[in-house]
């Protein structure tokens, strides 16, 4: 039976410097393995839509534009994604790898969730049928 | 003229707002510190309080409006004026006259009933049941503070703060002649001020906010300020009587700040009590310890 | 007028510098909400912003979302958020409150807290780092001290089929 | 107490929740109180139910893993092992002993942080801040030890069907044994403040009795029930994985009250040391993962794995297609909660915060209808209408 058996923690921690890491002020380096923002790499993508597949959340489209002249569109729902890694472990062509220090994705509006990969003359292709057909512009294409 | 600066500017008024703040700070800086954490930058009250002020106030369904609007504003104008009869900071009380203990002590009260009051005026069921453990605790802790501020007063033959201090400062400390006076006095601001481990009528894990539940905005901010200015005047009294009256400006506050770590100290190291374990603590050993002390006081006065 | 300014740019600081929070779950797997606990804990310690995070609805600015929002707790949380005094503010964190993350297309969640009540600021992760969570709360804050030329009613992100 | 229209007939309900600072999560209690006192208690869960087990149903196997690790976010990795060992056994294939040991390994490193947590949360109910802070504290050694391990603080995706995802090399062994020593004098301080501290005492010594005979009536599984003597643990009993090879001593205690849960659950802890430090020296050479083909084989399968809150089943269901034909998750905190009620029952209101915290809840898990057959009340069948009006009521 003891009266304030923390009180040695409480002395040291007078002390001593507090646990509190000053992040925002100071950034770490995160861990190496994390895994935050997705990337793509068009140079090997046969647009098989693997990946797309078996995202449990949605968070991919293939978007084939022209399949013999290999131009994809790779559009990512960042605030789809659970940065579970399954479609880096699906892609057969490893065109996919997730970033390890890209997690201040924080954003005061939904817009900048929408991120497009691909060959810029393509992306502008796909966001203007976007913008002129409304919503159900872009078909995704998964086969 | 002075009446009303004394009220509204020095010592009671802003002046004594702004220590109450500080006071606020330090106590939550120093439990952060034995957490291990940084704690709040020195401001935070002050933000809490302009911000609470600039907010919307929700006047919740089924309450009396009225009584809604006035009660916190009491409660902190008692706090306001018991300010005016302690020796704050080491600076003379502004006004004294004989009695004024226990007026003092009174207007500190107010700050409690008010709250409970508060909460029983609304509907919500976490207010009720921290209104009926704030009135539970002020009965059971009201008591002890006012007996532990009776010991000095004795010694002193004086009900009078201004004449109690100057035989503080005039003979030992009162710590050392009446130490169970000075921890009942500590534990009775502890409970008086529903600082932890005595904030079951504030458990937030059981009763949410207790009976501040439904306050927002100004009548929140003025009962945070209140409880500021008791935390001030309390200290000061308890340093005054029990720390060997008072002296220097400098070395009173340095005093009060020595009262606020240990405050700061218990907090941290205490879990919550349950209402019951409160109100059983006091009745079962405070009241005996300090009657016995009491009694102890009388026969040496009437040897000597 | 000046005066005006000078009273508003006080209520502004004071609201920046003392932004309390109240958290509700409304259907998350729980990851969100103890990584948003975590924030408070020593080395996170969002108390260093003023952030203290409060039981009562009445108390609070910043209402801290998870969960897909399931169609029990959406009554809930728009209860939640009209018990709370303005000015205030929301802060969806996590996939699921987001977008509904993972129970997208389940039959039982409405898809995201912004098909029910409007947000301020989105934090996306599963879970995000609790530096994450501080980030956003930071770019909620700073936009609070200087809003941003006005980029209202954020447009909504097309569906895809 | 003031009276007011919330008294009906003379009682007084106390709501506690779905959102409520003692919750962290939504779930819905609600005590009769006289006074202080409790005299009843109802519980309503629900605010959780997404329809994660109908969900299987629409998505392949590799994406249901996904969805079933978030049934919760606190024993996320629990969720999918027991799940891809489910699926594997329907596959016809095992993972590498390799993958099998990390699986435990990360199992082990996922119940320190699960019952730190805990500890935490419980002392906070208590009021017990200084507790929580430096738990909480510590227990960001083990999250950054998963988060370095395998990618995320949380929601790990350790798992993959067949196997794990990541690997652990020489030196994220050497930083596990370093966090873990410091670990061990933490906790071995954590043991005697929960076993000492007069006032923390006051809150957990004789509180939320429960026996061994209540325990094994209301089917009390995980550290609850072994805190009261029941001698469950399938790492022992039925070991799977990589437990056969690493076996593990069974924590017990007798008491049966809350002091006795934070008593079994810290000494687990020491438990999990040892064995991932016998894990980290023993670790097999090899693969971590095997493939499993898209469509499994028709048939069922159960899978049941020791989750930090005790006996976690799944049962799966093929039919040959690239999805799930049923998935049904029965999770430990289901049952526990059940007992809150009946222990709540003449306890201090301030007491039930602690009481249900001893049972460790968390409610994202156990969202779903529990019907209790009672014998003696004879037949309890559903008919589909009642079901169909229960339904109906319960939503409204
Ligand atoms: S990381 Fe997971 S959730 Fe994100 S895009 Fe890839 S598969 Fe989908
Ligand atoms: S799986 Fe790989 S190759 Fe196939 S579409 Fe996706 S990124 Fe391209
Ligand atoms: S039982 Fe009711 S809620 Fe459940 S799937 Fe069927 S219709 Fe929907
Ligand atoms: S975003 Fe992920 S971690 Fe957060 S509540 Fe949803 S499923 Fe859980
Ligand atoms: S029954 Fe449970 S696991 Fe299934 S969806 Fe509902 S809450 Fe989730
Ligand atoms: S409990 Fe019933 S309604 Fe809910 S997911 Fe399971 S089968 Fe569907
Ligand atoms: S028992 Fe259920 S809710 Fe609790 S941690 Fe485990 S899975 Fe999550
Ligand atoms: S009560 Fe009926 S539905 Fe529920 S587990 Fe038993 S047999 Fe199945």
């Amino acid at each position: 039976m003891r009266l304030g058996s923390m009180w040695r923690d409480a002395l040291s921690a007078l002390v001593r410097e507090p646990a509190t890491q000053q992040y925002p002020f100071e950034r770490l380096q995160a861990p190496e393995h994390l895994r935050s923002k997705l990337h793509w790499d068009l140079t090997n993508c046969t647009g098989c839509g693997l990946c797309a597949k078996d995202c449990p959340s949605d968070a991919i489209d293939v978007i084939v534009l022209d399949k013999k002249a290999r131009k994809f569109v790779f559009r990512y729902h960042v605030d789809r994604c659970t940065f579970c890694s399954q479609c880096v472990m699906s892609c057969p062509k490893k065109c996919l790898e997730m970033a390890n220090d890209e997690w201040e994705l924080a954003s005061l509006t939904p817009d900048d969730f929408l991120v497009y990969y691909g060959n810029e003359e393509d992306v502008e292709t796909v966001l203007a049928a976007a913008a002129s057909n409304g919503a159900d512009a872009s078909s995704t294409d998964t086969e | 003229m002075s009446a009303i600066a004394a009220l509204l500017i020095f010592p009671g008024g802003v002046f004594l707002l702004l220590v109450g703040m500080i006071y606020e700070w330090i106590d939550r800086k120093l439990v952060a510190r034995f957490q291990n954490r940084m704690g709040p930058r020195w401001f935070q009250p002050l933000a809490d309080t302009i911000k609470l002020l600039a907010k919307e106030e929700v006047v919740p369904d089924g309450v009396d409006a009225r009584l809604f609007f006035t009660l916190p504003v009491i409660a902190l104008a008692g706090a306001m004026t018991a300010a005016l009869y302690v020796p704050l900071v080491g600076f003379e009380a502004s006004y004294s006259f004989s009695g004024d203990l226990i007026v003092t002590v009174y207007m500190l009260s107010l700050l409690t009933l008010g709250t409970g009051l508060a909460g029983a005026n609304t509907l919500n069921r976490f207010s009720l049941i921290g209104a009926t453990r704030t009135l539970t605790q002020l009965f059971s802790y009201e008591a002890p503070f006012l007996l532990a501020l009776l010991g000095p007063a004795i010694v002193a033959d004086s009900w009078q703060i201004g004449e109690i201090t100057d035989y503080a400062g005039d003979h030992v400390w009162l710590l050392v002649t009446q130490p169970i006076g000075f921890l009942v006095a500590l534990i009775g601001l502890m409970g008086k001020l529903e600082l932890p481990p005595f904030d079951a009528p504030e458990a937030e894990t059981e009763i949410v906010a207790g009976a501040l539940t439904e306050y927002s905005g100004r009548g929140l901010a003025l009962f945070h300020l209140g409880k500021g200015v008791e935390l001030v005047i309390g200290l000061t009294l308890v340093a005054a009587f029990y720390l060997g009256g008072v002296t220097h400006p400098l070395i009173f506050v340095a005093k009060t700040l020595a009262l606020l770590s240990i405050l700061a100290g218990l907090q941290a190291l205490m879990t919550r009590l349950r209402i019951d374990q409160t109100v059983g603590l006091w009745w079962r050993y405070g009241a005996l310890l300090v009657l016995a002390q009491f009694l102890a006081l009388i026969v040496w006065e009437g040897v000597m | 007028m000046n005066l005006d300014n000078v009273i508003d740019g006080i209520k502004t600081w004071a609201r920046v510098n003392s932004p309390w929070a109240i958290h509700f779950n409304s259907g998350s797997c729980n990851g969100c909400d103890i990584e948003i606990l975590a924030t408070l804990t020593p080395r996170y310690d969002l108390e260093r912003f003023g952030i203290k995070l409060q039981g009562s609805p009445r108390h609070a600015d910043i209402l801290i979302c998870t969960g897909p929002v399931t169609r029990q707790a959406r009554e809930r949380l728009i209860r939640i958020y009209e018990q709370m005094p303005e000015p205030k503010f929301v802060v969806a964190v996590g996939a699921c409150a987001l977008s509904g993350g993972t129970f997208r297309g389940c039959y039982n969640i409405m898809g995201g807290i912004n098909e029910v009540i409007p947000v301020d600021a989105y934090i996306p992760g599963c879970p995000p780092r609790p530096e994450a969570i501080i980030d956003g709360v930071v770019k909620l804050l700073t936009s609070i001290q200087s809003p941003a030329p006005v980029e209202n009613a954020p447009a909504r992100v097309e569906e895809t089929a | 107490m003031p009276t007011t229209p919330t008294q009906e007939n003379d009682v007084f309900r106390i709501p506690i929740g779905p959102q409520h600072p003692a919750l962290k999560e939504p779930g819905h209690f609600e005590f009769t109180v006289d006074g202080e006192v409790v005299t009843a208690a109802t519980l309503r869960l629900g605010y959780v139910h997404r329809g994660i087990e109908k969900g299987t149903e629409g998505r392949n196997w590799i994406q249901s893993l996904y969805l079933l690790e978030r049934v919760c976010g606190i024993c996320s990795h629990v969720h999918a092992t027991a799940y891809c060992l489910g699926v594997e056994k329907l596959a016809g294939v095992e993972a590498p002993p390799r993958a099998q040991a990390i699986r435990v390994l990360v199992a082990e490193l996922e119940r320190i942080h699960s019952h730190m947590l805990w500890l935490g949360v419980a002392a906070h109910e208590a009021g017990f801040d200084m507790l929580f802070m430096y738990s909480w504290r510590d227990r960001e050694t083990v999250m950054n030890l998963l988060e370095g391990i395998t990618g995320n603080r949380v929601n790990y995706s350790a798992n993959q069907l067949g196997g794990v995802k990541c690997d652990i090399d020489g030196e994220q062994a050497d930083d596990i044994r370093v966090g873990l020593d410091f670990l061990e004098g933490r906790i071995k301080h954590y043991l005697d403040v929960v076993s000492q501290d007069t006032m923390f005492l006051r809150r957990t010594r004789g509180i939320g009795v429960m026996t061994r005979e209540d325990c094994e009536r209301m089917g009390i599984v995980g550290p609850t029930a072994r805190a009261s003597g029941v001698e469950l643990d399938l790492r022992v009993h039925a070991p799977y994985a990589a437990y056969p090879e690493h076996p593990v001593n069974l924590v017990t205690a007798t008491a049966g009250d809350l002091e006795a849960r934070f008593i079994v659950r810290v000494n687990e802890l020491f438990e999990s040391i040892r064995l991932i430090r016998e894990i980290l020296d023993d670790l097999p050479e090899g693969d971590l993962s095997v493939r499993v083909p898209r469509r499994i084989p028709a048939g069922e399968t159960i899978s049941r794995v020791e989750a930090p809150r005790g006996e976690l089943f799944y049962y799966i269901k093929s039919n040959r297609s690239d999805m799930a034909d049923r998935v049904k998750v029965r999770t430990p905190t289901l049952p526990n909660m059940a007992s809150v009620l009946e222990i709540a029952v003449g306890h201090q209101l301030a007491d039930i915060p602690m009481i249900l915290t001893g049972i460790d809840p968390c409610f994202s898990c156990n969202d779903r209808m529990v019907a209790i057959n009672d014998p003696s009340r004879g037949e309890q069948a559903w008919t589909w209408e009642q079901l169909r009006q229960y339904g109906i009521e319960y939503y409204r």
